[in-house]
């Protein structure tokens, strides 16, 4: 799925890596919960997972305030134009993260004769993260946000956890 | 040009798929006069994935885990309903202690249910602390129940015929402590939500259900008591270890959001309070059935059995045919009925109380879709 | 005993079946078999019980349809099921008029099963996206794989 | 040429001004070269729940959303009175000047007390039908 952002008209090296320090350490995430995932997406922003600490803990209801879809739960057919419509909405830079087996690939409801639903959200949306689970659970989807940091930055901010020698 | 004076004044809204406080992918199509709602029109089917299509191209076995994704907020309910209905067609009898366990953790889940919906409601009119308040309570039932079943939200943990995992003593003292320290919250959501007077101007006599409207529109759960009919299965249709504990069924009398909103916070209380007789009174033995067959081939028949659920009576309708799938498997939701009122009590109110009415009736959308 | 007045309340109807059911491995209290044309009188004489609809739906016989309608009583426990078979192209009356939440359940029945009611306000799709031609409950609909 | 004394004065306003149109024009313009592209059809459609609106909000309304307009009005017009008093306060006596102002106010809000009473703020609801 081809990304449908452009290239601004200045690009400088710093200035470009200085605004996506800026926008890695406060993504704004849209409230988009679809199915179950929403639950465990809700308790992540909650007080004992705490996605503040990572500067995401902003719902946006509006795509127009919101850089980070994240799509937690099934598509289905029915609700697959709102998806890109709402994904279309969204100012760039503006990211994707696919949370759950449903928004990854079909989850537990693709078999060969499915009707009802989109299998991955990457089919209809360019998607940045993956998170498998069903339902993943809270710290899953902050080391995703994590991710997505270190996609944005390019800089191992996650890297220094992970390469800790136990 | 802007056509000036259009004969038609209405204004039509999407309060649509992608909104806050539709608990996920509801649509409802408001026609709207000013801030007033002349009709109000609810679009389901954003959340539809086809469970009982898959049904019937699965065996028994394989049904199990969609039944923790079709109400995720009391997953443990819809298994037991599930497992009971395939019990009966196959004709086992769960012993004593794995009816216990299950009521135990069935109760546990429906407090998870509330305390989220208590959160989200009051977040949808426009509280921000409570649900921070209820989170932090659900968290510690989501930890003792991720200790017995592994997982957090889409339980997949009764069988036929028990309880394949039993309880050690860790988690009984945890539930001990849990309920000690939920009933000492009690004044905290008193005082914050309770007293607090816009909570009360904005839910005193607004979205009323009738009696008559309750019997017309099939409504069960908090809904229905919440307009003072004392309709509650765990008591009207005993099933599982129920009769064994004396628990309350609070009601409501007016039937306005207030109502249905103390009814919920009273049901709690007493799931409490059946946790702790279950507790005390948790008989030893097996958990499991002996002879389960492994590859079930129910008799032809049909079977039908319900179950209480944090929204209301979840039916389990199986038709077997003497396959080893089921024929037909039909999912008796309560927010489908609940959620049919909508456009009979949200005329002439405003924009702020729909949302009001919408949170009260608790609906999680893909139970609705299926 | 409700048992005993909806027995009464169904007997003028002429119904094909009104028999007791064996509640411990069905969950019926009572059986009943009607044809679809009386169920807007069923429905009425069990609105008159003060029963409610418990739930509306369909099983494809392959043949023909069986609609099954639950109604249940809040105030005493008594669980009547009724089967009403239909031809396969035939349309059943709608009993919406007597229940309204039979509205949204035909409108389900109609959008999975493809069978449609007679007389009802706004017989539409209610799950499926509105441009789907297709009804997925029925047994030709997808391959069902058939390797018992 | 000497800039006589009065007209210096409003070299302060001018440089206000532009001060206000940089401040304004500044993050757009700028957002405008640096912030990357989004392209998309529905990117500047109406955002209404992922839905495509149906109808138009240009219709007519009710006439009492009219009056909220008229009292938002009558207060946004009082405070522009009150930016001289911020500089000819507390000259002399703060208490005179207090007393002036609040009696200033009280005259310009009995609109409210008076809307107050005519029953514009309050919505009626559903009668509750028993």
């Amino acid at each position: 799925m081809e990304t449908k952002t452009g290239d601004p008209l200045i690009k400088f090296g710093l200035l470009e890596e200085v605004l996506n320090l800026a926008r890695a350490n406060s993504l704004w995430p849209l409230t988009f919960g679809l199915a179950c995932c929403a639950i465990e997406m809700m308790a992540v922003g909650m007080a004992r997972f705490d996605l503040a600490r990572f500067g995401a803990e902003v719902f946006r209801p509006s795509p127009r305030q919101s850089d980070l879809m994240i799509v937690a739960g099934t598509i289905s057919k029915k609700m697959a134009p709102a998806v890109v419509r709402l994904y279309e909405q969204m100012p760039a830079p503006k990211w994707v993260i696919a949370m759950g087996n449903c928004a990854i690939s079909g989850g537990p409801f693709f078999y060969e004769n499915q009707y009802a639903i989109v299998p991955g959200a990457d089919l209809i949306i360019p998607v940045d993260v993956y998170i498998p689970g069903c339902p993943p659970r809270p710290e899953a989807i902050i080391e995703a946000i994590l991710t997505l940091e270190e996609k944005i930055t390019k800089r191992g901010r996650l890297r220094k956890f992970r390469d800790v020698k136990r | 040009m802007i056509e000036l004076g259009i004969e038609e004044k209405t204004y039509t809204l999407n309060l649509g798929p992608q909104h806050p406080s539709t608990h996920g992918v509801l649509r409802v199509l408001l026609e709207m006069d000013g801030e007033y709602i002349t009709k109000a029109e609810p679009v389901i089917g954003y959340g539809h994935r086809g469970h009982e299509h898959m049904a019937e191209n699965r065996n028994y076995h394989q049904f199990l885990p969609n039944m923790g994704r079709v109400d995720y907020l009391h997953a443990l309910a819809y298994n037991q309903g599930y497992c009971m209905a395939v019990e009966k067609l196959i004709g086992v009898t769960v012993p004593e202690r794995g009816e216990y366990i299950r009521v135990i953790l069935s109760e546990l889940n429906r407090l998870t249910s509330h305390l989220l919906w208590f959160g989200a409601y009051l977040l949808d009119l426009g509280a921000f602390t409570p649900i921070m308040y209820c989170f932090d309570d659900r968290e510690h039932i989501l930890d003792l129940l991720d200790r017995i079943t592994g997982s957090r939200l889409t339980y997949c943990f009764y069988r036929f015929g028990g309880v394949p995992q039993d309880l050690d003593d860790e988690f009984i003292t945890g539930v001990r402590a849990f309920i000690k320290r939920l009933r000492s919250r009690w004044p905290d959501y008193d005082n914050l939500v309770t007293k607090n007077v816009i909570f009360i101007n904005r839910t005193k006599d607004v979205g009323v259900i009738s009696k008559d409207q309750c019997v017309k529109y099939g409504l069960t759960g908090p809904t229905l008591r919440g307009s003072g009919i004392p309709y509650d299965i765990r008591k009207s249709e005993p099933y599982s270890a129920y009769p064994a504990f004396d628990f309350t069924i609070p009601i409501g009398d007016q039937g306005d959001i207030f109502d249905r909103y103390i009814v919920r916070l009273q049901e709690m209380e007493q799931s409490l309070r059946i946790i702790e007789q279950a507790l005390d009174k948790l008989p030893n033995g097996p958990i499991m059935a002996e002879k389960v067959p492994k590859r079930l081939k129910p008799a032809e028949g049909e079977v039908y059995q319900a179950v209480e659920t944090a929204r209301g009576e979840f039916g389990c309708y199986i038709v077997s045919q003497g396959g080893i799938k089921p024929y037909r498997i039909k999912l008796r939701v309560p927010s489908f009925g609940n959620l049919s009122i909508l456009p009979e009590i949200a005329v002439d109110t405003l924009v702020a109380d729909l949302v009001a009415i919408l949170g009260s009736v608790d609906v999680v959308i893909p139970e609705i879709d299926r | 005993m409700l048992k005993d007045n909806i027995t009464k309340a169904l007997a003028p109807l002429g119904l094909e079946q009104v028999a007791d059911g064996d509640y411990a491995k069905t969950g019926y209290h009572l059986e009943v078999a009607a044809r679809p044309e009386q169920m807007p009188a069923v429905a009425q004489a069990m609105l008159d019980q003060g029963c409610f609809l418990e739930s509306l739906t369909a099983v494809d016989l392959r043949e023909s349809f069986t609609l099954v309608y639950h109604f249940a009583n809040f105030s005493e426990l008594c669980r009547t099921v009724v089967h009403a078979s239909l031809p396969k192209e035939a349309q059943a009356p709608t009993i919406s008029r007597v229940y309204p939440a039979a509205d949204w359940y035909e409108r389900e029945v109609y959008d999975l099963f493809g069978i449609k009611f007679a007389g009802h306000p706004d017989l539409k799709r209610i799950l499926l996206p509105d441009d789907a031609d297709f009804h997925p409950l029925l047994k030709d609909f997808g391959a069902e794989a058939a390797n018992d | 040429m000497e800039i006589p004394q009065a007209l210096s004065d409003f070299s302060f306003v001018l440089v206000y001004l532009v001060a206000a149109g940089l401040f304004a024009l500044g993050p757009i313009v700028l957002a405008y070269l640096i912030a990357p592209r989004s392209y998309g059809a529905a990117r500047d459609a109406i955002y209404e729940c992922g839905m495509p609106v149906i109808g138009s909000a240009w219709i007519q309304v009710a006439v009492i959303y009219y009056l909220f307009a008229l009292l938002f009005l009558a207060f946004d017009v009082d405070v522009l009175f009150l930016f001289p008093v911020l500089l000819a306060y507390g000259k002399g006596y703060a208490w005179l000047d207090f007393v002036e102002i609040t009696i200033f106010i009280g005259i310009l809000s009995l609109v409210l007390v008076y809307a107050w009473c005519r029953g514009v703020f309050s919505w009626k609801r559903k009668q509750v039908t028993p």
